[in-house]
C-alpha cells in the first residue's frame, strides 16, 4: 500500500517536472546534481544500492577535494615556496622548515610495521600543541570569562521599578520574567553545578538541589531540541529550494 | 462495548506504529507546499541578531574585518543566507573584507557570496575584499594570525602573494582589524575564536551558527564576547530584514513554520496515544 | 617638555630589572641614555613654538617589545586633528604613520621593533609642531594582568597532579550514585528474562576520542554482568581502531565473571564506518535479533535519534550516555536514562578505579566547590555595589 | 625513544602554547609561533595520512572481494580523479574542479543532512515520549521554542519570540554555562594530563 502511494507521489512528481517544461533551462550540472540529490534522498525508502552507490562517492570525492585544498592552500605556500626560497637564498631560518616537513613524512611510518612508532613523534608534537592550545582556551574563554560573566547582582535594579511600570496583561507578565532572570541566572548556574559534583550522594538537601539542577539541565536541553529540528528542517528546505527553482525553475 | 474497545486499541496500537514513510511524505508536503507558494512573512528582530546589526553599523566606513567562513555545504542552507546578508550589510557600509576559511569546503561558498554581491555594489577584488581560502590548523592558525597574518597566510586563495594585494598593505595581524565576524558550522568556529582571541587580543566577535549550536552561544551572549549571533535559517531571515535584501532565509520561514508545527502536531498527537493506550494497559 | 617624569620612569625600570650582569650592563646603558635624553631635551625638544601641546611616550606594558604609546594633551580643539610621523633615531627621515582625531585619549603605534629607537613627530593645526623624546619599546617577561589567571591556572594544575597522586597511593575517593549505570544491571536482568541479547554501541568516534575511551571501561563492566548472567551481548563498532580494544574490554569482562569459556569473538563487530551505513546496520540487529536492553555510551552525532527510535520501536530498555550535549535531548526524551555530559566521564572513573580518572573527578569537584564559593561571593558583592571583587576575574 | 621522545615533544610543544599566554617576550613568543607554523604544517599531512588509510583500506577491501566491493572501487577512483584533477590543473573558479565540487560535492552533502528532517520527525511521532516529568519538561520547552522560533510562533500570541528568548537567556543559558564550565575543567585537566605523558593513548599500545 505504502509502495503504491510512494510511487505513485514520485510518478506524479515527474509529470509535474516534465509538464512545467524547463527542464531544458538547467545546465549539465545542476542535471548531475539533482539526480545525485534524488539518489541521497532514495536512502528515505530504504537502504539502496543507488544510495549506496552515491555515499561512497561522496566519500571518495570529499576525501580528493581536501588533498586537493590541502596541496594549494597549505603545501605550496607554507612549505614548497618557503623551502624553495630558502634554498635559493640560503636562509637557515627558511629551513627551519624542514623539520615539520619531517615530522609529516614521519606520520605515514604508521603504514610500516617496523618503524609505525616513529610516527609518534609528529603525533606527539600535533597534539601537544593542540593539548596546550585548548588548556588556555578553556580557561580564558570559558572557565574565568564564564564564572565573571555570573557575578551579577542578585536582583538586578532596573527590574523592580519596570514591575511597578507594567500595566498588567501581557507587560505584566513579562515585567515578572525580567525580575526573574539575575536570580534565575546565578541559582541555575548553582544548581547545574551541584548536579555535576559527584563526591557526595545526592540525597536530602543535596538530593533536592540537584534535582532542580536536572530541571534546568531539561529546560536547556529542551531548547537544543526546538532548535535541532529548526537546523534540519532548514537543511530540507535548502535542498527542496534547490530542486525547484534551480532544476525545475518552478519557483523563482 | 468490549468489542469496540479492542478496535480503539487496535487503531491505536496501528497509529503508534505507522510506516515511518507515511511520516516522511507529511514533512516532505509541509516543506514543498509553502516553498511553492511562496509568501514572505515578517517578523520580530530577536535581541542577539539587533546586536550583530548594530555592532557591524557601528563600524567606520573604511574599517576592516575579517569574515571568517567556518562552515561547508552541509549546512549551507543555513549558514549561506546569513554570508550574503553581513555581506550586503558590510559593502553598504564600506567596509574593507578580509574572509578566510578554517573548513577546506568553505572557500568556494565564500567566493560564491562575493562573487554575486561585489559586482552589484561596485566593489573590487583586492582593494574591497579579499579571500586567502582555507588553512589547516584549526586554534594554530587563530591564535598564529593574531600575531602574524602573513607568515601563516603568505598568498590568497588563487595564489597572489598578500604583499601585492594593496588592501592588505597596513594589515599585520587581526589586531589591526575592527571586529571578527564567524559564520560557523562547528569545531573550529566562533566557540574557537571566542576561546583563543576574544580575550587574549581584546577583538569584538559576532557572526552566526547553526541552530543545532545556537543554544550553547548564549553564555557567550550574556558575557559579552559575543557582540551579536545569528543562529539558523530564521536568524539568517532576521538579518535579511533588517538589511532589506530577501534571500532563502525569508523565503524558507513559511516553510520552516508549516514543518515544526507538524513536527509539534507529532509530538503533541504521539504523546496523547501514548496516556492513553498507558491508561489501557492498567 | 615633561622630562623628569621620563627620567624616573627610565630609571624605575633599570632598577626594577636591575640585577645580573646583563641586566647591569642595560643599567649602565640606560644611565647614559637618561644623560643623553637630558642633552637632547635642553637642544631639541624646548624650541618655543611647540609649548602648547605636550607629547610623551610610554612603552605599551605587557606586550612583546612591538608597540609603544603616544599621549598628548594641551592647547587642542574639537575638530583638530593631529599628524603622526616618526623617524629611527638618529635618523631624522620622518614617515607618516597616522592622522588621529586630537580629542582621542592617545595612539598605539604597533609593528615595532625592539631593536630601533624611534622619535616621534606630531604635527598640529596651526603649524604646531611636537617631538617626542627617543624611545625604544621593550618586552615583558611577565604580562602582569594575566597573573590572576595565571594563579587559578595554576592552583588547578597542582591539585589535578595532588588528587591523581594520593589516588595512585591508594586514597579510595566517594563518587555518586549514576542512576543511569545503576539501570543497566536492571536492563540485563530483563533481557536475560526474555532470553534475548543486550546491545552496546560505543558510540562512532575513535580512540582518539575520550569519551571512546571511557565507553571501554562501561563496556567491560556490562560484558561482566553479561557474563553472569549468561546473557549474549553484540557490540557494533564504527571505527577500525576501536576493534580490538573493545574485543579485549568484553573478553576481560567475562574472564572477570569467571566465565571466559563464554565469550564468543563474533560479540564485536566492525560494520561500516560510514556513519549511516553504520547506523542502518545496528537499526538491522535491533530488529533481526529482537535485542532487549540497547546501551549507547561514547561520542553520537545525528545517528542517536535514529538508534534510540527503533530501539524504542522494539520496545528494548534503551540506556544512553553522551558528553556530545547536542544529542543528549534525543536521548533523553527517547531513552529510559540517560548518562549527562561529565557523568559519563565519572561512570568511567567510578568502574575502572584509574587513579589518573578518579584523582581528575576529584580535582574537578574541588574545583566546582569553589566556583560556587567564588559564584556566590561574587554576586553577593555585585548586589552590594562592590564591583572590584568581580573585576579580579576578568580575563585579559 | 618510543615513548620518552615523544612525552618530551608534547611538552615543549605543550608548555610553549600555555606559557606563551602569560610570557610576552619573543624568548617564548617566537618559538611558540614557530611552533605554531610547525603544527599548521604536520596537521596538513595528518589529513593526507587519513585520506591514504580510507584508500587503503578500500583497495585492499577491491582485492579480496569483500561485501561491497564495488562500492569501494568507485569511492577510491572518485578519490583519485577528484584529487588528481585539483592537484594538476588547480581549484580555481570555474575549472573542472570547481564544477565537481559544486556540481557533486555539494548536492550530495547537504542532502545527507538533510534526510534529517525526515528522520527527526518520525522520532518525534514514534519515540519521543513524555514518559518522566524530566523528559515532559523537555518536551514541552521543546514546543514552545519550535514554535517560538518561526513567524507562524508570533501569529498565534505576540509575545512568544520574547518568551522564546527569555528561556533560551535564562534557564537555558545557565545550565548551558554549567555545562561549559565543567567541560573547560575537564578539557584543562585532559590537556595537562597529555602534555605531561599521564595520558597517553593517542600514542597507542606498543
Amino acid at each position: 500500500m505504502t509502495k503504491y502511494i510512494l510511487i505513485g507521489v514520485v510518478i506524479a512528481l515527474m509529470v509535474f517536472a516534465v509538464a512545467s517544461g524547463r527542464l531544458s533551462g538547467a545546465s549539465f550540472g545542476t542535471w548531475i546534481a539533482a539526480m545525485l540529490t534524488l539518489a541521497i534522498f532514495s536512502f528515505l525508502y530504504k537502504d539502496n544500492p543507488i544510495y549506496k552507490f552515491a555515499e561512497h562517492i561522496f566519500i571518495g570525492l570529499s576525501a580528493g577535494y581536501f588533498v586537493a585544498l590541502e596541496y594549494w592552500n597549505v603545501f605550496v605556500p607554507n612549505l614548497w615556496n618557503p623551502l624553495l626560497e630558502s634554498f635559493r637564498t640560503v636562509s637557515p631560518s627558511g629551513l627551519m622548515l624542514l623539520v615539520p616537513f619531517a615530522l609529516g613524512l614521519l606520520l605515514f611510518a604508521r603504514f610500516f610495521p617496523k618503524i609505525a612508532w616513529l610516527s609518534r613523534w609528529s603525533m606527539a608534537a600535533m597534539i601537544g600543541s593542540y593539548a596546550g592550545l585548548a588548556i588556555i582556551g578553556a580557561l580564558q574563554g570559558d572557565l574565568l570569562a564564564q564564572i565573571r560573566a555570573n557575578m551579577i547582582p542578585f536582583l538586578s535594579p532596573g527590574s523592580l521599578t519596570g514591575l511597578k511600570a507594567a500595566a498588567g496583561g501581557n507587560a505584566f507578565f513579562f515585567a515578572i520574567l525580567e525580575v526573574l532572570r539575575n536570580p534565575l541566572i546565578v541559582i541555575g548556574l548553582l544548581v547545574t553545578l551541584v548536579y555535576f559534583f559527584f563526591s557526595r550522594e545526592h540525597k536530602g538537601g543535596l538530593g533536592a538541589v540537584s534535582r532542580v539542577g536536572v530541571w534546568f539541565l531539561m529546560i536547556s536541553f529542551g531548547a537544543s531540541f526546538g532548535y535541532t529540528v529548526m537546523s534540519r528542517v532548514s537543511l530540507l528546505i535548502g535542498r527542496l529550494h534547490f530542486l525547484m527553482s534551480d532544476w525545475l525553475g518552478i519557483i523563482h | 462495548m468490549a468489542e469496540r474497545k479492542t478496535e480503539e486499541r487496535s487503531l491505536l496500537t496501528k497509529l503508534s506504529q505507522i510506516d515511518r514513510r507515511i511520516l516522511f511524505l507529511l514533512i516532505f508536503a509541509c516543506a514543498t507546499i509553502p516553498l511553492l507558494l511562496g509568501a514572505g512573512l515578517r517578523m520580530s528582530v530577536t535581541a542577539p541578531v539587533q546586536g550583530l546589526y548594530d555592532a557591524i553599523d557601528g563600524l567606520e566606513a573604511g574599517s576592516y574585518v575579517w569574515l571568517a567562513a567556518d562552515y561547508d555545504p552541509g549546512s549551507k542552507p543555513e549558514l549561506s543566507p546569513m554570508n550574503y546578508a553581513i555581506v550586503e550589510h558590510l559593502f553598504r557600509k564600506d567596509i574593507k573584507v578580509i574572509s578566510g576559511s578554517l573548513w577546506a569546503p568553505a572557500p568556494p561558498l565564500a567566493q560564491a557570496v562575493f562573487d554575486e554581491m561585489a559586482p552589484r555594489h561596485g566593489k573590487q577584488y583586492g582593494v574591497d575584499y579579499v579571500n586567502l581560502g582555507f588553512k589547516e590548523g584549526r586554534e594554530a592558525v587563530m591564535v598564529s594570525i593574531a600575531e602574524d597574518l602573513r607568515r601563516t597566510f603568505p598568498e590568497d586563495h588563487s595564489g597572489t602573494p598578500l604583499d601585492s594585494i594593496p588592501m592588505l598593505e597596513g594589515i599585520s595581524n587581526l589586531q589591526d582589524v575592527e571586529m571578527i565576524i564567524c559564520v560557523s558550522a562547528g569545531y573550529p568556529g566562533i566557540k574557537e575564536w571566542i576561546q583563543q582571541i576574544a580575550t587574549r587580543y581584546d577583538t569584538a566577535i559576532g557572526g552566526g551558527v547553526t541552530a543545532v549550536s545556537g543554544p550553547e552561544m548564549y553564555p557567550y551572549i550574556q558575557s559579552g564576547q559575543l557582540v551579536g549571533l545569528l543562529s539558523g535559517m530564521k536568524g539568517a531571515a532576521e538579518y535579511e530584514q533588517l538589511v532589506e535584501r530577501p534571500g532563502l532565509g525569508i523565503a524558507g520561514m513559511v516553510a520552516q513554520s508549516s514543518v515544526h508545527v507538524m513536527v509539534v502536531i507529532f509530538i503533541i498527537f504521539a504523546n496523547i496515544v501514548y496516556f492513553l493506550e498507558k491508561r489501557r494497559a492498567r | 617638555m615633561a622630562i623628569s617624569p621620563a627620567c624616573a620612569r627610565v630609571s624605575l625600570r633599570c632598577l626594577r630589572t636591575a640585577c645580573g650582569v646583563r641586566q647591569l650592563s642595560r643599567f649602565l646603558l640606560s644611565f647614559g641614555f637618561v644623560l643623553f635624553l637630558i642633552w637632547f631635551a635642553l637642544f631639541h625638544v624646548t624650541s618655543p613654538a611647540l609649548a602648547s601641546v605636550v607629547l610623551e611616550t610610554a612603552d605599551r606594558p605587557d606586550d612583546d617589545g612591538t608597540a609603544l604609546r603616544l599621549m598628548w594633551r594641551g592647547d587642542l580643539a574639537e575638530g583638530d586633528s593631529l599628524v603622526i610621523s616618526r623617524a629611527a633615531y638618529p635618523d631624522t627621515a620622518f614617515s607618516p604613520v597616522a592622522t588621529v582625531d586630537a580629542m582621542r585619549a592617545g595612539y598605539t603605534d604597533q609593528g615595532l621593533s625592539r631593536k630601533i629607537t624611534y622619535v616621534y613627530k606630531v604635527e598640529a593645526a596651526g603649524g604646531r609642531t611636537v617631538l617626542s623624546e627617543p624611545v625604544s619599546p621593550s618586552a615583558s617577561f611577565l604580562n602582569t594582568s594575566r597573573l590572576v589567571m595565571l594563579a587559578i591556572l595554576a592552583l588547578y594544575f597542582i591539585s589535578v597532579l595532588i588528587y591523581i597522586k594520593l589516588a595512585a597511593g591508594g586514597r579510595e575517593f566517594f563518587v555518586r550514585r549514576i542512576s543511569g549505570l545503576n539501570a543497566m544491571e536492571e536492563a540485563i536482568g530483563r533481557a536475560t528474562e526474555m532470553g534475548r541479547p543486550v546491545l552496546y554501541v560505543p558510540g562512532i568516534d575513535d580512540l582518539n576520542n575520550i569519551q571512546t575511551i571511557a565507553s571501554m571501561v562501561i563496556l567491560g563492566d556490562v560484558a561482566r554482568m553479561t557474563a553472569s548472567y549468561e546473557t549474549p551481548i553484540v557490540v557494533p563498532v564504527c571505527k577500525p581502531f576501536v576493534v580490538p580494544v573493545a574485543e579485549e574490554a568484553v573478553k576481560q569482562g567475562f574472564m572477570n565473571a569467571g566465565r571466559p569459556e563464554l565469550y564468543n569473538p563474533d560479540n564485536v563487530r566492525y560494520l561500516s564506518d560510514e556513519q549511516f551505513a553504520f547506523t542502518a546496520g545496528v537499526n538491522g540487529i535491533m530488529l533481526r535479533e529482537k535485542t532487549a536492553a540497547n546501551i549507547y555510551m561514547g561520542s553520537f552525532f545525528a545517528e542517536s535519534l535514529i538508534l534510540a527510535e527503533t530501539g524504542f520501536s522494539t520496545g528494548a530498555i534503551q540506556i544512553a550516555g553522551t558528553a556530545n550535549i547536542h544529542q543528549l535531548p534525543f536521548f533523553v526524551a527517547a531513552c529510559d536514562y540517560a548518562l549527562i555530559g561529565e557523568e559519563l566521564y565519572a561512570a568511567s572513573a567510578y568502574l575502572s578505579k584509574e587513579p589518573k580518572l578518579l584523582g581528575t573527578l576529584k580535582a574537578s569537584d574541588v574545583a566546582k566547590v569553589i566556583i560556587m564559593v567564588l559564584l556566590t561571593a561574587g554576586c553577593i558583592a555585585e548586589s552590594l555595589g562592590l564591583t572590584a571583587f568581580a573585576e579580579l576575574f576578568t580575563a585579559r | 625513544m618510543r615513548t620518552e621522545i615523544p612525552v618530551a615533544i608534547a611538552f615543549v610543544a605543550g608548555m610553549l602554547m600555555v606559557v606563551s599566554l602569560f610570557v610576552p617576550h619573543p624568548f617564548i613568543a617566537e618559538p611558540a609561533a614557530v611552533m605554531r607554523s610547525w603544527a599548521i604544517i604536520i596537521t596538513a599531512f595528518a589529513y593526507v595520512l587519513g585520506v591514504a588509510n580510507i584508500a587503503r583500506i578500500s583497495l585492499h577491501t577491491v582485492k579480496k572481494r569483500t561485501t561491497d566491493w564495488q562500492y569501494k572501487g568507485a569511492l577510491v577512483v572518485a578519490l583519485v580523479a577528484m584529487a588528481g584533477v585539483g592537484v594538476s590543473r588547480g581549484i580555481q573558479t570555474g575549472g573542472l574542479f570547481d564544477w565537481a565540487y559544486l556540481n557533486m560535492y555539494v548536492p550530495m552533502q547537504a542532502t545527507m543532512f538533510s534526510l534529517l528532517a525526515f528522520f527527526i520527525a518520525s522520532a518525534a511521532y514514534r519515540a519521543f515520549r513524555a514518559r518522566s516529568v524530566e523528559a515532559t519538561l523537555l518536551l514541552v520547552v521543546a514546543v514552545v521554542v519550535m514554535l517560538g522560533r518561526v513567524p507562524v510562533g508570533e501569529k498565534l500570541w505576540p509575545g512568544l519570540p520574547a518568551f522564546t528568548e527569555w528561556i533560551m537567556e535564562v534557564p537555558n543559558m545557565a545550565a548551558k554555562r554549567g555545562i561549559m564550565i565543567g567541560a573547560a575543567l575537564g578539557a584543562i585537566s585532559t590537556g595537562l594530563k597529555m602534555i605531561l605523558g599521564i595520558e597517553r593513548s593517542y600514542l597507542g599500545s606498543d
